[in-house]
């Protein structure tokens, strides 16, 4: 049923009574959230406080323990699920012996292409022109995170799920990562991010929205 | 929900479970030793010796019942195991991965003493005849369950995989069991038949049958043992199994 | 928007494999080499005479050629999973069992295939009888698929492990005895001058079995293991 | 400041190593059942005739123990590679070939002390005539540290690398050859009734040697793939 | 011979034209940098600008290309240095088998144990009593890294080498690490730490000397 209150819009993502349970043991409480198109939410949280379980939860690849899921008002489903959502987690899942171009026409494969982009365009936007052919083993963690970047802007997803997406970038990356998620934001796509909650946006913060991830 | 699953919800709730077997335990585990000792007693002092073998056929008493339940074990492993596979019902997770040891002890039972009985009537330990060959497999195929289940740190992950891999392998079963009919071998074929006469003396099969009983009810008695044991370590941090292990004012500090 | 369609998944994992192969080929050797080592181990532990060493030679290859296989099967998942393409893999919006079998596939043209081409070379070093060979062949040819597919479900539940490498052998290796009985008792038949064609028509039924069931399979154990 | 010596460095190592191996004592038990099945392996390949069996199961079983030995030489040094410990080591105080000597030596006496316990019960299986088990047992307690050490310069050179399992056993094999031939030609001599010490004695010397040496290639191979 | 200017004491450690190439590319540009007693020095610098590699090269476990590295005025030698210096790289160094206290043990055997102080008075002051014989597996990454702080107030090294030892904390953590190195400079020993450009410490921040680490 799609949870619409008075004049709002249906949000891309709802959550209700959300929570997730290892071994019996619950690693973050009921959650109940919203998020609509347009917005960037913070999910901040210290360690261990579940960060990295919930998006998995979000995006499907782990099984809630209570609650569900509704995507654009209708109940998640993995097929539909992948088309929507983009998970970028602690591991770039890249082929070092392929070259950044080679690793972007996989994810096409795979995932689609969304329209008016192509792979030499979004390496151009995350700032790394002349690196199509350089084998990923060459390049720089740095260097490696763009890359991963590129990939999202390439994908048809709505809601990008980004995990610690400021970790190990120096301050040039983090200004990126701000601009790509404005823009974002701007196409009408949405992103929930987490970072540790000792660290913050140096500037052009998204919008915070602080979460209290419950033990 | 149909009443099958209806019931397994209900068993399959962890308190009722751990009440349920508490009770059961100590009258599974003396019956199993009452009429393991009349089984044994009818088999070692009533019965006759062999015209062929003298008393070293004896060994029967111990060989089959143990054979028997090894295969028994491995089917109600892989039964359980189907169950948490489609169902998620976290008993029948216990309950597969604690029959799998005593499965496995039961198979190297089969083995050793197929091995010292083999000795006297074949002339060697061991061939290479295809029911021993294939009770070896299966015991590698316990094995397997309990290293892949020991091997993965979350407790129901790893008891996810490891039923996985028990139903995988229940093709064996049939093989174990059938081997003899379908290949030339030389262990005896079936000589205990539930439905028509069986090739045994009746002053045999008594005690056999009651052995392979108590074999049974022993084996319920260890597994509900080991199954309260991962129980309660599983749900450690709840309520009921805190008082279960603590009594009853634990539950609340 | 373009969703790409399963059909052009497929192809463009089976791309990427085939590229990755080729970057690093000389990696894709090193299951014929230790396959080649421990069939020349053989005569240096039994003894050299050459009629003996005919006689168990089918037995001995199909024992090296598994093991080797076993060993390959490592970097069928390993190298996906660390680098979190796996867990891309599982959210994409394509059945996972053909994506699998695609990777399966590639997986059996780059480590088994070398087996097969050397397979002649290796059954010469054991004096296997000539007549033996297209048997052998065949048998490697239905055998090895199937050896991969079973693998692929042992290495799917394994995923993630750190020390796997025995465990996986414990798992893998049950499970491959009754292909390794049937291979072999079409050569031994072949050797003896009997009729081989029934343990090979075996294999066939169960390869064709495996080929639907296995990677449905192993989507399972990967969907369990993963998460 | 108590600065600790050298003795209790080895100590601290062995106990950990010791402790570590009780904690996981259902893995010790791996190499163990690994050259079972493929000692089954081979009767199910060759046929089950004991004669064939017996001629040939000595340099069956050491060919399984060995692949066994090669495949438990993996986890020698990962762990504590994978999590940091190596590099501490390599940063103490004491000297590295000693260090390293310890944890070799808890590696055979639980990986490769069971292979020899379960040596017999798989001789058994395989027919292998009782005079010769004395033989064989004496060999693989000569041979296995010399594999264990020998492999450990091995492991010690692709420490750090990822699909290092296959590399391995190319770099290692080569070398347990010679050790192979002269284990295998004990046991032949002297199943075939015929003198079998002098190949025991090359063994018994090349392990004296070995233990000397292998130490401190072992800590040169590490100084060299860990930086 | 000892390097000493006027009456400066002679320094804990001294770079001299350090560099270090990896394949004959240069890492890091030649270094002339000292380190006294009581100071905290942190090196700051961009992705790959080669902190870590200059850290490993300090430590001994990379040899650099030029130049060379005096340890209280002498020569730096392995059997020395190892008693004199403690690294703690992004690798944790703890079987995860084991109780903190028996990795503690283990640390001691093999490397010697500082006067004062015990396994259970180093967890102690980190903030993990109770946690003595909890499997290392068990604990969270924030306590992982909480004990192998606690492993660096046991061993008797004055210069501590620490590899982003902010990364991965919360705030509390943060504060432990800031609270341990005063404790370590005010005792008489230095610490040498690195932490990306971007990232700052939030509270009770040791003496700042940002390094220009040439790239
Ligand atoms: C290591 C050697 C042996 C192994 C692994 C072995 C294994 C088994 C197994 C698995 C069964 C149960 C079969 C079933 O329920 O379908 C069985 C039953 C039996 N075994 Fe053995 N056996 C061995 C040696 C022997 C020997 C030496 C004898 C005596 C000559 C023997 C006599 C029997 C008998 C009489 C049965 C009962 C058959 C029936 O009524 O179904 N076994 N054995
Ligand atoms: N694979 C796992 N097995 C067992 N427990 C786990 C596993 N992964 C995480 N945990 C536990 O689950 C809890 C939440 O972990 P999670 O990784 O979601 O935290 P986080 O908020 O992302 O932390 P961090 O800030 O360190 O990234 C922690 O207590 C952690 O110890
Ligand atoms: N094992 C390696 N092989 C080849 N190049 C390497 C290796 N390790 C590091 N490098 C390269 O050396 C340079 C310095 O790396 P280093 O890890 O010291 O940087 P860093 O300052 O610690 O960076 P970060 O902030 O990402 O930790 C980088 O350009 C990196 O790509
Ligand atoms: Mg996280
Ligand atoms: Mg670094």
């Amino acid at each position: 049923m799609v949870h619409v209150e008075g004049e709002t819009p249906v949000p891309l993502l709802h959550a209700r009574g959300l929570s997730y349970a290892r071994n019996d043991e619950s690693i973050f409480g009921p959650l109940d959230f919203m998020l609509h198109r347009g917005e960037v939410v913070l999910i901040e949280g210290d360690n261990g406080s579940g960060k990295t379980t919930l998006l998995k939860v979000l995006s499907g690849l782990l099984e809630p323990a209570t609650g569900n899921i509704l995507l654009d008002g209708e109940e998640l489903t993995l097929a539909r699920l992948s088309h929507q959502v983009a998970l970028m987690g602690h591991l770039p899942g890249l082929k070092s012996d392929l070259s950044a171009i080679e690793n972007l026409d996989f994810t096409i494969g795979v995932f689609g292409l969304r329209p008016g982009i192509t792979p030499a365009l979004a390496l151009a936007s995350v700032g790394l022109e002349g690196y199509e052919d350089v084998a990923i083993r060459q390049l720089s963690a740095g260097q490696k995170k763009r890359v991963a970047l590129a990939r999202l802007l390439l994908v048809p997803a709505a809601l990008w799920l980004l995990d610690e997406p400021y970790a190990n970038l120096d301050k040039e990356g983090i200004d990126l990562v701000n601009r790509l998620l404005d823009a974002h934001a701007r196409r009408g796509g949405a992103a929930l991010i987490t970072s540790h909650g000792a660290y913050a946006f140096t500037t052009g913060a998204p919008r915070r929205l602080p979460l209290r991830s419950a033990a | 929900m149909n009443t099958l699953t209806l019931w397994f919800h209900q068993f399959g709730s962890p308190p009722i479970f751990h009440r349920v077997t508490a009770r059961l335990s100590p009258w599974l585990y003396a019956s199993a030793t009452l009429i393991g000792f009349i089984g044994l007693y009818g088999g070692l002092v009533l019965a006759p010796a062999d015209y062929q073998q003298s008393d070293a056929y004896r060994i029967i008493f111990v060989h089959v019942p143990c054979a028997w339940m090894s295969l028994f074990a491995y089917f109600f492993m892989a039964i359980n195991a189907f169950i948490a596979l489609v169902w998620r019902i976290k008993i029948s997770e216990i309950l597969a991965m604690a029959s799998a040891p005593i499965g496995a002890v039961f198979t190297a039972i089969t083995l050793a003493t197929g091995s010292i009985w083999g000795k006297p009537m074949w002339g060697t330990w061991w061939t290479w005849d295809a029911r021993l060959t294939s009770e070896l497999v299966l015991l590698f195929l316990y094995v397997g369950v309990i290293g892949l289940y020991n091997a993965i740190e979350d407790r129901r992950q790893a008891a996810r995989a490891a039923a996985f891999l028990a139903l995988v392998g229940i093709v064996n079963v049939p093989i174990v069991h059938f081997s003899v009919t379908w290949w030339n071998t030389l262990h005896q074929g079936s000589t205990v038949r539930l439905l028509g006469p069986s090739r045994i003396d009746s002053s045999m099969l008594w005690p056999l049958l009651l052995l392979a009983l108590a074999t049974h009810v022993w084996f319920f008695a260890s597994v509900f043992a080991r199954a309260r044991v991962s129980l309660l370590e599983l749900e450690s941090g709840k309520d009921w199994a805190r008082s279960a292990v603590l009594g009853p004012g634990a539950a609340h500090d | 928007m373009r969703y790409g369609t399963t059909a052009s998944a497929c192809a463009a994992l089976i791309r990427r494999d085939l590229v990755l192969t080729w970057r690093r080929r000389g990696d894709a050797l090193n299951p014929a080499m230790f396959a080649m080592i421990v069939v020349v181990m053989f005569p240096l532990a039994l003894g050299p005479e050459p009629n003996q060493l005919a006689r168990i030679a089918a037995g001995i290859l199909l024992v090296a050629i598994l093991l080797a296989g076993m060993l390959a099967l490592d970097n069928l998942f390993r190298s996906d999973h660390e680098d979190g393409t796996l867990e891309q893999l599982v959210l994409s919006p394509h059945p996972l069992s053909l994506l699998l079998a695609s990777r399966i596939i590639v997986h059996w043209l780059t480590t088994a295939l070398p087996l097969i081409v050397v397979a002649p070379l290796l059954a010469e070093m054991l004096h296997l009888p000539r007549s033996v060979l297209p048997v052998l062949l065949v048998a490697l040819a239905l055998a090895t698929p199937l050896l991969s597919l079973l693998g692929a479900v042992c290495v799917a539940l394994t995923v993630g492990m750190r020390r796997s490498g025995m465990l996986l052998a414990l798992l893998v290796l049950p499970l491959y005895v009754p292909v390794l009985i049937f291979a072999a008792g079409a050569c031994n038949a072949a050797q003896a001058g009997l009729p081989f064609l029934a343990p090979l028509l075996w294999l066939g039924a169960a390869l064709a079995l495996a080929l639907v069931l296995a990677p449905m399979a192993c989507a399972a154990a990967l969907r369990i293991s993963i998460t």
